[in-house]
C-alpha cells in the first residue's frame, strides 16, 4: 500500500476507473501529454491513450457542454477545468443541462458526468487563480459537489463521483494536493457521497467544514484540547445536498456549532448549515452559530491573501467565544 | 503581401418558387415516393402546426414557438437523418422531431407545460427541444465525440437559428467539431429574424454558411425552402461526416412567416409586405407544384392528405387534452437516479399542499 | 401623478435617466423597435434614438462584457438580458470583472452597470423562463442585487441602481410586473439602496421576503392577522449587501422569523439572512427559524409551477407553527 | 451550385528573418528615429523580462508569463496607438503596456501580488492584464462602443493568444464589432501554442485571421516577429477603424520562446529543435541587422543601450522590492465606492488579524 498524496490519490481514482469502466474519458486544457497544470493527469494519455484522456481546446463552456453531450449518449467523461476561476464560463451548460436533462427528459437522458477543478486560495497564484466559490454550483438543483480534504477521501469521493448516475461537481482543495501522504490502498474502493465524515469526536463545539480549511481547523482544535475543549470536527465532504442529519446530531450532543470555510461569506455554504440548525437544531443550541470564513472581498492578490483565509487564530477565537456563550 | 487562404461559400437551389428544376436535380428528386414521403410529412407539420397555435389562442396550450413556413427546413433534414442519428435541436424544429419519430402528443405536452412531454416513447437518444440558444450545439459536438470515440458510424446533427449564430456556443462546438474531426453536422436555419432583430442587425456578414471558416470546416448555404435541396446536402454532408471526414455547416435560408411565438407580435417590427413577399417563395407550394408536374400529384390525394393529417392531429390532440397533469411529487422524483434523503421531507411537503395553491397566487 | 404598473414604473425609471444622464445608454436583445419582450424599454427607441438605446446581436456573454467595457470608459449602460434563466453566461463577466474592476485597479476603473433581468415564475411561462437564482449574484463580492416589489420602489431602487457607481443585478419579479397600479410621482427621485423596507409593522413574528413573495406574504398575513397574530413583513429589497441591522431589530421584537423566497432553498439568499440572525440575533428568538421557499428542484413546467412556489398557505402554515413555538 | 461568396487571407512581412526587405517596405521603416525607437522598447522589454523571471526564480516575484519572442508584436502594436486609444491586454504583452507608458514597477507588483500594479499612474484608461481569456475582447468592443456614442475618434485594441481564439467570447466580440461597425483592433498573437497545446490541435483552421470571416470583418496575417510589418498593419487598421470603417483582426504570427508561465516546464511538451528552430526567426535579431545595414546602429549604441535598459530595470526593481505591503483593509476600501456597513465589521476582523496570519497555513 502506497504512500500517496491528495493530487496522487485524484489520479488514482481516475486511473482505476479508465482502467475499469471503458466509457471513461478524461478531458480538458493541457491534461493529456502536459499531465494537466497540477498533474493530476501526469502518464494517463501515455498510459490509456489520446482517445481516453483527450486534450481540448481552449474553452471552458465547450468543455462543459461537450461533457454533457457525451453523458447523456452513455460515456463517462470526467472534465478538469484548470482553475476554479475559470469554471463561470461552465455555469450555464451546469445549470440549465446537466442539472436538468434528467428532471426534464423524466429520465430518457442522463448526465453521469464529472466537472473537476482545483479551487482555494493560499499558494501564491496569480490573480483569478484562488477562487472558492462552491456555492453558486451547491445552489444548482440536480448538481452533486464534492470536496474531498484528505487522500484516502480524495480517492473514494472521486471513484464514487465518476460512479454516480448523476453530475458531480468535483473540487479539489489545491492548497493541500501535496500537503501530506496517506495510505491509500488502490483497490477501487468507492466512499459514499452524501454523507459528512467526522473527524473528531468531541463534547463541547460542532466545527463543520471542509477543503483545506480542515487543517487549520484541526490544528485549531488540537490547540484548544490543551486547554480542555473538546471540539467534534465534521467534514462535510458532500457540499450538495448537504447530510445535515450528521451536523444536527453532532450539534444536539455540543450545543455549539462554529463553521469554516474559505469561500466568501454572504450566501456562502456556510449560511445553508447554519439555517438548517437554525431551524431544525434551535433548540440544541446554547448560543449563536458561528461562521469564520473568507470576507465578503475579492480574493485578494497573495501579499495579502493569508489575511483574507480563515487561520487558526481566527478560528481558536471564534471557538473561544462560542465556548463562552 | 502573399494570399495563403481562400474560401467560397456556394448556395444551392434545385427547385425554384415555381416548383421548376433551377439545375441539375438530384436523384433523389427521381423517386416519387421519396418526393412524396417529403411533402406528405411538410403538410403534416403545417396542420399540426395550425392546430398548435389555435390550442394557444383558446387558452389549451401554453405559449408556442410556430414551424409555420420552416417545413422544407425542417423535414429535409430529418429525411437525410438516420435512426440512430441524434438530433440537437433548438425549441422549433418541431417538423424535424416529428419525421424523427417524436410524437406529436409529446410535443403538445411539452408547450402544454408537462416534462412527460420531452420523455419520447419512440426516440431514444435525441435531445428534447432546447430553449437556452445555441447551447444544444454542443451537446451535438459531445455526441459525435462519443460517437467517434466508440467507433459507432452515427452522426449528430446540431440545429439553431440565426439569432444563435451570434452566441458564442455555435463557435466552440463548431472549432472544437473542426479540430477533433467529429462526425457532427451543424444547421443554420436562418429565417431571417431572432425575434425582432432582422438578420442584417445580428451579423456583419454576408452569409451565414462562412461562419464555416472560422472553424476551418466546409460551409454551404441552401435553399431553405427547397426540401430537395436541404435534404440533399444534409445527407452528402452525414455521408462525409460518416467516412470521417469530419464537420461541416448548412446555411439553410428560409424565412419565419409567423410572429416569434404565440406571445409575439411581429407586426410591431417587420413590415407587412416582407411577411407576403416571403409567402410567394414558401416550402409547400413549390413541391406541390414540382409533384403536380411531375404527375404524380393532384386535387384528390391533397384533400386526402389533409385529412389524414386532421385526423392524425385530433387524435394527438385528445390524447393530449386526457393527459392528467403529472403527479406533484414526479418534479422530485426524476432530480437524481435516488432520491436523495433531504429531499424527501421537501417531497411530503410538496405532496401535502398539492393542487391546494391554485389561484392563491398573484 | 400617474397610476402606474411596476413595469411602467421600471420604463419611467429608464426614461428619466436617459433623458436627464448622457451617458445612460439601454442595450439588449429587442429592446429597440420591440421595446423589450415585456414591453420594459416601449417606446424608449423611437424617444432617445437608436444609439441610446440598441438592440444587440444574440449573445448575454457578450452583453455583459461589452457593458462592462462602456462603463469603465464612463458610460452607464442598463443592459437587458431578456429572462434569468438566459443570465448565466453573463456570470463569467459579472464575477470576474464587473464586481473587480474597482478593486483591481484600486478604483482607477469601476464599473457602474446595471443589468436587468425579469425572473421568477407563476406566468405560465415555457421552460427556463421562470427561474429566480439571484443567490449566485449575491453571493459575488462587489455586486449589488436589487429587487423591486412595488412601483413606486420598481422607480426609485431602479434609479438609485443606474446612478450606483457600482454594477447591480436589478431583478424584476416578472409575475408582478401588470398586477397593480400605484400613484408614483415621475420626479427622478431614487429610493436608497441597501435598506430593507417595513411593509407591516408588527409584533409576533418577522417576515422577510422580496419580490413577487410580497403578495403571497402580504395575503397570509392578512388572513393570521384575523386570528391576531401580528405580523412585521420587511421587504428586502436590496437582496445583496443585506441590511441585516433592521432585520435584526425586527426579530429583536417579536423573536420569530419567517423567511419566504421562490428561488430554492439550498443556498438561497433565505440560508444567509438566516445565518446572521442565528449568528447575532439568536437570544432574541423564541424558537426556529423557518423559511418557506421553493424546492431544491428544476423550476416544473407549468402545470405544476403552482405547486413549486410558496402559496399563501404554505406560508400561513409556516407562521402558524413559529406561533406554536 | 453559385459562388455567392468568397474571401481571401493575406500573409504580409516587411522584414525576413535575416533583416532584409522582403516586400515593399512601408513609409516607416525609412525613418530611422522611428525604427530605433521601436528596437530599444524591444530590447527594454526583453531585459525587464528576463529580470522578472530572475526574481521568480530567486523568490522575490510571483508566477510570471514571459514576453520573451513576442516583443516585435507587443511593440508593433503600442507604437502603432495614439495615446488616448485604449488597450485591452491579456496577461502577457508586457511590452505593449510598457510602451503605453505602464511602469515597470508596477507590472512588478501585479506579479509580485499586489494590486496596486494595476493602478497605472501614467495610463489612465486602459484594462489591466487580463486573466480569464478572451474575456477582455468584449471590454475593447465595449470601450470602441463608447467611444463610437460619444463621437470620440478612439480606437480600442484586444490582444489575445491563439488559444483565446477558442474561447465563445472571442467570437461574441469580433461579431458585435462587425454588427456595430465598431473601432476596435482584435489581434491575436499566435504564438503557436497554448500552454501544452500546439496550435494545430487548438483549431483546424490554418490561419487565425480567417476567423474575421465569420464576423464579416477583414483579416490578416501578419509575420510577428517583424515589428514593421505589425506596426504598419496596426496603424492602418486603427486609420480605418478611426475614419468609421469599423473592425479588423490582425494576426501576428510568433513564437513563444520561454515556458507558458515560469510554473511551467515546456520541455514536457516541445521539442527543442523547434524552440531552436524559432530562436533563428526571433525578433530582435532582424531589426537590429537592418538598423545595422542602414547604417544606424553599431555595437557601441548596443551597449549602451543594453546598459540604460538594465538601469532602468534595476531602478523599478529597487521601488518595487522597497514597496511595503498593501494595508490588510486595502481589500475591502476598494470594493464599492462606499464601503457598506456590512463590511465594516469584516474590516476591523481583518484588521484585528493582520499579519497573525502569517506561516500558520498549510
Ligand atoms: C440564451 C438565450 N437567450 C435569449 C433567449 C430568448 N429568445 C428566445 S428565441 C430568441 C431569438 C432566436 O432567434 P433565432 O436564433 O434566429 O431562432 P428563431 O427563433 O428565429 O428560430 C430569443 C432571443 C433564449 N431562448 N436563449
Ligand atoms: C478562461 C481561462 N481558461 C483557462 C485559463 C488558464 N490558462 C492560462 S494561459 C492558458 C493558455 C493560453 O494560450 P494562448 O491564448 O495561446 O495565450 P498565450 O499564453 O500563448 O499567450 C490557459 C489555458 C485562463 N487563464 N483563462
Ligand atoms: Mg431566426
Ligand atoms: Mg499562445
Amino acid at each position: 500500500m502506497a504512500e500517496v498524496t491528495l493530487i496522487d490519490a485524484v489520479t488514482m481514482a481516475m486511473a482505476w476507473e479508465l482502467e475499469h469502466d471503458p466509457m471513461v474519458v478524461i478531458l480538458g486544457e493541457d491534461v493529456g501529454v502536459n499531465g494537466g497544470v497540477f498533474r493530476a493527469t501526469a502518464g494517463l494519455q501515455k498510459r490509456f491513450g489520446v482517445d481516453r484522456v483527450q486534450d481540448t481546446p481552449l474553452a471552458e463552456g465547450m468543455i462543459a457542454g461537450i461533457s454533457i453531450g457525451m453523458a447523456t449518449q452513455g460515456m463517462r467523461p470526467i472534465a478538469e477545468i484548470q482553475f476554479m476561476g475559470f469554471i463561470y464560463p461552465t455555469v450555464d451548460q451546469m445549470i440549465n443541462h446537466a442539472g436538468r436533462i434528467r428532471n426534464r427528459t423524466r429520465g430518457r437522458l442522463t448526465c453521469p458526468m464529472v466537472l473537476r477543478a482545483p479551487f482555494g486560495g493560499g499558494i501564491h497564484a496569480p490573480e483569478h487563480h484562488s477562487e472558492s466559490t462552491e456555492a453558486l454550483f451547491a445552489h444548482m438543483p440536480g448538481i452533486r459537489v464534492v470536496i474531498p480534504s484528505s487522500p484516502a477521501r480524495a480517492y473514494g469521493l472521486l471513484l464514487a463521483a465518476i460512479r454516480d448516475p448523476d453530475p458531480v461537481v468535483f473540487l479539489e482543495p489545491k492548497r493541500i494536493y501535496r500537503l501530506n501522504k496517506q495510505e491509500v490502498e488502490d483497490n477501487g474502493k468507492a466512499l459514499p457521497l452524501d454523507v459528512c465524515y467526522i473527524l473528531r469526536e468531541g463534547t463541547d463545539v460542532t466545527l463543520v467544514t471542509w477543503g483545506a480549511m480542515i487543517f487549520e481547523t484541526i490544528k485549531a482544535v488540537d490547540q484548544l484540547a490543551r486547554n480542555g475543549v473538546s471540539c467534534e470536527v465534521i467534514d462535510l465532504a458532500t457540499i450538495s445536498p448537504i447530510d445535515y442529519e450528521t451536523i444536527l446530531e453532532s450539534v444536539e450532543k455540543t450545543g455549539r456549532l462554529v463553521i469554516v470555510h474559505e469561500a466568501a461569506r454572504s450566501c456562502g455554504v456556510g449560511a445553508e448549515i447554519a439555517a438548517i440548525v437554525a431551524e431544525k437544531g434551535m433548540y440544541d443550541l446554547k448560543g449563536p452559530i458561528r461562521r469564520v470564513t473568507g470576507y465578503d472581498v475579492v480574493m485578494p492578490l497573495f501579499r495579502r491573501e493569508m489575511d483574507y483565509l480563515p487561520s487558526v487564530s481566527k478560528i481558536v477565537d471564534a471557538i473561544g467565544a462560542a465556548m463562552h456563550d | 503581401m502573399e494570399t495563403i487562404a481562400d474560401f467560397e461559400v456556394q448556395y444551392s437551389q434545385f427547385l425554384n418558387p415555381e416548383g421548376k428544376p433551377s439545375s441539375d436535380i438530384p436523384e433523389l428528386a427521381k423517386e416519387p415516393d421519396a418526393l412524396i414521403g417529403l411533402y406528405r410529412a411538410m403538410t403534416e407539420t403545417r396542420v399540426f402546426d395550425t392546430k398548435a397555435v389555435n390550442l394557444q389562442r383558446t387558452g389549451k396550450l401554453g405559449t408556442y414557438a410556430s414551424s409555420l413556413g420552416h417545413e422544407a427546413a425542417h423535414v429535409g433534414i430529418a429525411a437525410a437523418m438516420r435512426e440512430d442519428d441524434v438530433l440537437a435541436p433548438s425549441y422549433r424544429e418541431t417538423g424535424t422531431m416529428l419525421y424523427r419519430g417524436v410524437r406529436m402528443e409529446e410535443l403538445l405536452l411539452y408547450w402544454g407545460g408537462d416534462e412527460r412531454g420531452s420523455d419520447f416513447a419512440d426516440v431514444k437518444n435525441d435531445f428534447p427541444y432546447c430553449v437556452p440558444i445555441a447551447t444544444q450545439c454542443l451537446h451535438a459536438a459531445g455526441a459525435a465525440m462519443a460517437f467517434q470515440l466508440r467507433g459507432e458510424s452515427r452522426c449528430a446533427v446540431s440545429l439553431n437559428g440565426d439569432g444563435g449564430t451570434s452566441e458564442g456556443a455555435f463557435y466552440e462546438a463548431m472549432n472544437v467539431a473542426g479540430a477533433r474531426n467529429l462526425p457532427v453536422i451543424f444547421i443554420v436555419i436562418n429565417n431571417k429574424w431572432a425575434i425582432s432583430l432582422p438578420i442584417e442587425e445580428q451579423t456583419a456578414t454576408k452569409t451565414l454558411a462562412q461562419k464555416a471558416v472560422a472553424a476551418g470546416i466546409p460551409g454551404i448555404q441552401v435553399d431553405g425552402n427547397d426540401v430537395i435541396a436541404v435534404r440533399h446536402w444534409v445527407e452528402r454532408a452525414l455521408a462525409r461526416a460518416r467516412k470521417g471526414e469530419g464537420a461541416c455547416l448548412i446555411e439553410t435560408v428560409t424565412y419565419r412567416l409567423s410572429d416569434h411565438t404565440t406571445a409575439d407580435d411581429a407586426s410591431r417590427y417587420r413590415k407587412k409586405e416582407d411577411v407576403e413577399a416571403a409567402w410567394k417563395v414558401e416550402p409547400l407550394i413549390r413541391i406541390r407544384k414540382y409533384l403536380t408536374e411531375l404527375g404524380i400529384w393532384d386535387e384528390e390525394k391533397e384533400k386526402a392528405l389533409l385529412e389524414d393529417a386532421a385526423d392524425k392531429v385530433d387524435i394527438a390532440v385528445q390524447k393530449y387534452l386526457n393527459t392528467p397533469k403529472p403527479p406533484v411529487e414526479s418534479m422530485f422524483d426524476y432530480m437524481y437516479k435516488e432520491l436523495p434523503e433531504f429531499l424527501e421531507e421537501q417531497r411530503e411537503h410538496a405532496i401535502r399542499y398539492a393542487d391546494k395553491n391554485g389561484g392563491e397566487h398573484g
